[in-house]
């Protein structure tokens, strides 16, 4: 089995779940008010809030392989265009 | 409010710190330096989310009452009129100037910003009206609402005729359907209609309604408010950072942008007759940018711009500004403009 | 309120639509109609949360001074033991109902729904009293606390005693006193009962301290049940799609149940004397559903039932329902079948 | 070392809690306010807030090999019953 | 109240039933129960957070507010002055105390939280007051500001002068800078602070500004303290399992302490003139552990203290202690020392 | 590509994001109001709330293996000295 990490802005996070969702993968979780820093600089919750931008969300899928792939290839555009991160790691189910 | 002035400039004066010592201001002054002191206060969310809802509902609700009562007359119609056209007209002159220096994306985007408005500008104007009880029209909060929609439309259009950059790889096209509906159904322009369509129908239906949610719209505001702007002066100084990374040309503009915008919109509002309570609600309307509904909106048409620029300049700089010196600046123009009545 | 009615009927559309027309009401359909249309509106959690523990501990607190007021009479004991006899029975007949198209968890599950009742329901009816001025005792917020109990015990002795499916691999017995646990000491349950009891045993001391509160609990109560039934309009109408796949049989449960229970409420009121306002009361409290304690008892019961079934028809439809159509309906009938006094 | 994540309904965190420390684990860590979907439809945060069901937990249980499989033992029953999901990866302490 | 005493006995009696029986005090024991039985009720965060806010806002600008009226008289600053000593003496006898049994770094971590005070107990006190209708100077609020920094300094101090352990591989040295900011910088003591000053700067400016803000920190504040201290009783339950292992030394201390400090405390309210109502809130504040201010900074100078120790004795015994014994208790010891004016 | 898991309390978010900024990590994400339990006890988010000292965070930091290095090296005396544990896994970027 695979696990997908996606951290991206709270703004995506509808878009990222039709991704999800397309891919063939069996559910997801979601963490939100995440706040955090990469290539687009420092988010903060509080600023963000009043904004209407959100903080980020942590989203986990947990599948097999070959629906990785497919997310993966659907995520790539996704994250080149509105920024964010993902990565995939190994795992059992218990 | 004493009748006899010793002279203009100490009554000015008077008035500018009559807005600066009111609570609300005060606090926000708090919020700075809590930032500033490296004090850990902070008002953790959701709670900020708190009493921006329940401002725009009560906000809403009273300018729907008030509307009911006033009924739709030409001056409403002229007032919000005016301000639809501000707002679409505003993002066109700004975007010349921006162009100057930045690049098509950053400058559509600010341009919207400065051409929707702040909530919370217009609640505070708002508020220190009813201190120095001189009558306005709160139908303008109507104008609050339809200020957001016409900006988003020409940042957006502005962005679509002139931008000529290749399609980047895996660039996903937004919908000009997902920016309307981003522009008119975003939460804040939402609610506010929502509580101002409600506050017409409860006040038809007589008095009992209105009394009774009055109690809450009412009593609690100024209180609201106050930690509101608490809040709003934590956030507005953790963008002073960023500010400075912005550069002077759109310092400069932060500050000197609303001061063209709220000109223009007292001479509209001589010209149309507005009341000079009113009048100040309008040049507030001008002369604010919105951090709420616009930048949402860039986000999702611009995501080449970059967000730091549009929420740093509205939020920590033109905010403050309008709330400090604009305030009572805009009323003393206006004064010296607009008879009372 | 007018004196002379020209006809019964334009006083009864009259009567609806003071319902509807009231802030609460309407900001409820604000709160659907945001979700219909795709609206980001949302008060996020846990603001809903403080606003149903404020609304609990309110209702709780007034009803418990007015109690001390009234004492201990036969009245109030006849209106409570109706109240759970009702919860006792509701589930019984719901069951056999239910068991014609569904399996005996979900049918069980959601028995035990109708059985109990809906504290938002209740607190709407009682202020839709307050605008209309009309009088009734506030002591069946007792009822309301009690309800849930009885409930949940007749659901989990449906299920143990009707299923008979095989203990499925890995199952855990949830031993009954973890149900009752739940039944008595939920959260709900026990703000409303522990705010009753102070609130008779501080009416008690004097005046002084029920005064200081109901500074807090009668002024802010009208505004927070319109921001409550905001949220509960955006829950509710979040929950229209789940209902679609419920299919039509759950959906007319949903719709008739609320008027069977409350006719036999309305029927039993007028036996045992209630006063029309009290009446009123009973009816809504017999026609709600529960969908804050018995969800959480039957999910811990019964996980084999699916909580989308028992949540969504409760609070999709039976909710809206009773808000909108149920209230001013069952007025209308107890008027016609109740004298005023 | 292993990472155990666990995903389940709030209202089983007590439970789960129970078995974690009966596992002989050193530690856990939980975030609220999950959301998600799964087997069993769709969790979201606001509806359940209202219902008392709470929304889901994320619960993170670093524990070495031998502990993760008691663990795992006592886990899957929970899990068949009420739902939720767990996985199972490699981590090295710092 | 009543004019005719019939007894001194029968009157005490009546007077710490009246403290117990008001609405918050009554919550907190609902909250305790809530614990103690099992149920789920829980006020989540960040609302406990939003009432504490509150609080300190109303009391800060209140404080302000009388502080402007009555003007900095020596009576003010003689009041300030006995707290800020009071706040620098406490912790040193209670670390000879503490030393006997504990290590010096969990003694001076203690020892701290005693010297400073617990702002929920003064505002319960000051409320009590008020039902009382018992007349004292709110400019005490000052002191409550005042006397976390004293007692951080004093518990830095003795860690620095008396803990003499080899540095542990890897640990890292905290400045006196960053603890003193700690001291004067915390979000309770700077928006305590802060709303003082304001209100101060308000009340200079006329009436209006007050009288607007006053809708919103008087309306509420019994409210909102009733929430509060519901919340207040769930948290303190929760500390007491942790009690029962620090063993019998230390819940002596966090029962004894208080009276000892009180005692002092109304001695030099009475040897100064205090008047009455002026002396509990002084009482209150000597009688306070501190668990806001003082454990954050103490997690900081010392974390080889145990957390569980410090926080638990002020949050799971001293101040239940206070608030339910203590205030009557040092009204009545008062009543008996310094006449009445 | 490594994935870093720090759990802390929230007082010592400073310092750590300190820490990762001098390590030169490329980012990172943060998840509030983390509770648990550890060689300290047990941390629920009430009790903290109101006393001032926070819950625990949730530091999550994606990067190569030889600032990993980096980060671990700095990481160790803060969790020896203020509590928190931290665990190194593997990951590939999507
Ligand atoms: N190297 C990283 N490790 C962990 N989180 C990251 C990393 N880079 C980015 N993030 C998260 O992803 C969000 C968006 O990333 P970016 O678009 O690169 O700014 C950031 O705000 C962080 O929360
Ligand atoms: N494949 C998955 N990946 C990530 N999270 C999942 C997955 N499946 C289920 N979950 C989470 O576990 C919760 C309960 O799962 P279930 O009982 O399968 O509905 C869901 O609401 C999700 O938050
Ligand atoms: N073995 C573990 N697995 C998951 N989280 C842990 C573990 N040990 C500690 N933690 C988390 O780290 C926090 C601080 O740990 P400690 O300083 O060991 O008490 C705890 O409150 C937990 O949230
Ligand atoms: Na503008
Ligand atoms: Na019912
Ligand atoms: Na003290």
């Amino acid at each position: 089995m695979k696990r997908v990490d996606v951290i991206l802005s709270e703004r995506e996070l509808e878009r990222l779940i039709g991704v999800i969702n397309s891919s063939g993968a069996p559910g997801y979780s979601v963490a939100r008010h995440i706040t955090g820093q990469g290539a687009h600089g420092v988010v903060t919750s509080e600023s963000l809030e009043v904004t209407g931008l959100g903080a980020n969300v942590h989203v986990i899928v947990f599948c097999e392989e070959p629906i990785t792939k497919n997310l993966c290839r659907e995520l790539k555009p996704l994250l080149n265009y509105y920024g964010g991160v993902a990565f995939v790691s190994n795992c059992e189910p218990v | 409010m004493e009748k006899v002035r010793p002279s203009p400039g100490l009554v000015d004066t008077a008035l500018a710190f009559q807005n600066i010592l009111t609570p609300p201001v005060l606090f926000f002054f708090l919020g700075v330096l809590a930032v500033l002191l490296g004090s850990d206060l902070e008002i953790p969310a959701p709670l900020p989310k708190l009493f921006s809802l329940y401002l725009l509902l009560a906000i809403g609700f009273t300018g729907g009452v008030q509307l009911q009562r006033s009924g739709l007359s030409l001056m409403v119609l002229m007032g919000v009129g005016a301000s639809v056209l501000m707002a679409s007209v505003i993002p066109l002159y700004s975007f010349l100037i921006l162009r100057t220096r930045l690049d098509v994306y950053n400058s559509a985007a600010i341009a919207a910003a400065y051409g929707s408005t702040s909530a919370v500008t217009y609640i505070t104007a708002e508020s220190f009206l009813r201190v120095l009880q001189l009558p306005y029209d709160s139908f303008m909060v109507a104008a609050l609402a339809l200020m957001e929609s016409p900006a988003i439309v020409v940042g957006l259009l502005l962005v679509r005729l002139l931008a000529h950059a290749p399609q980047k790889p895996g660039q996903q096209k937004v919908g000009v359907g997902a920016v309307l509906h981003e522009a008119f159904l975003n939460s804040s322009v939402f609610l506010l209609i929502g509580s101002l369509a409600i506050g017409f129908l409860v006040a038809q239906q007589g008095p009992t309604g209105v009394q009774k949610l009055e109690l809450f719209t009412d009593k609690l505001f100024y209180g609201v408010l106050t930690f509101f702007l608490l809040d709003m002066g934590l956030v507005a100084a953790r963008r002073l950072n960023e500010l400075r990374r912005a550069g002077p040309f759109l310092i400069g503009f932060a500050v000197l942008m609303p001061l063209v915008n709220a000109s223009l919109a007292i001479g509209l509002a001589s010209l149309m007759g507005m009341q000079q309570g009113t009048a100040l609600l309008f040049a507030v309307l001008c002369a604010g940018s919105s951090y709420i509904a616009v930048p949402a909106a860039m986000r999702m048409t611009v995501p080449e711009a970059n967000p730091s620029l549009y929420i740093s300049t509205g939020l920590g700089l033109t905010f403050p500004f309008n709330i400090i010196v604009g305030i009572p600046l805009y009323l003393q123009v206006i004064k010296a403009v607009i008879p009372a009545n």
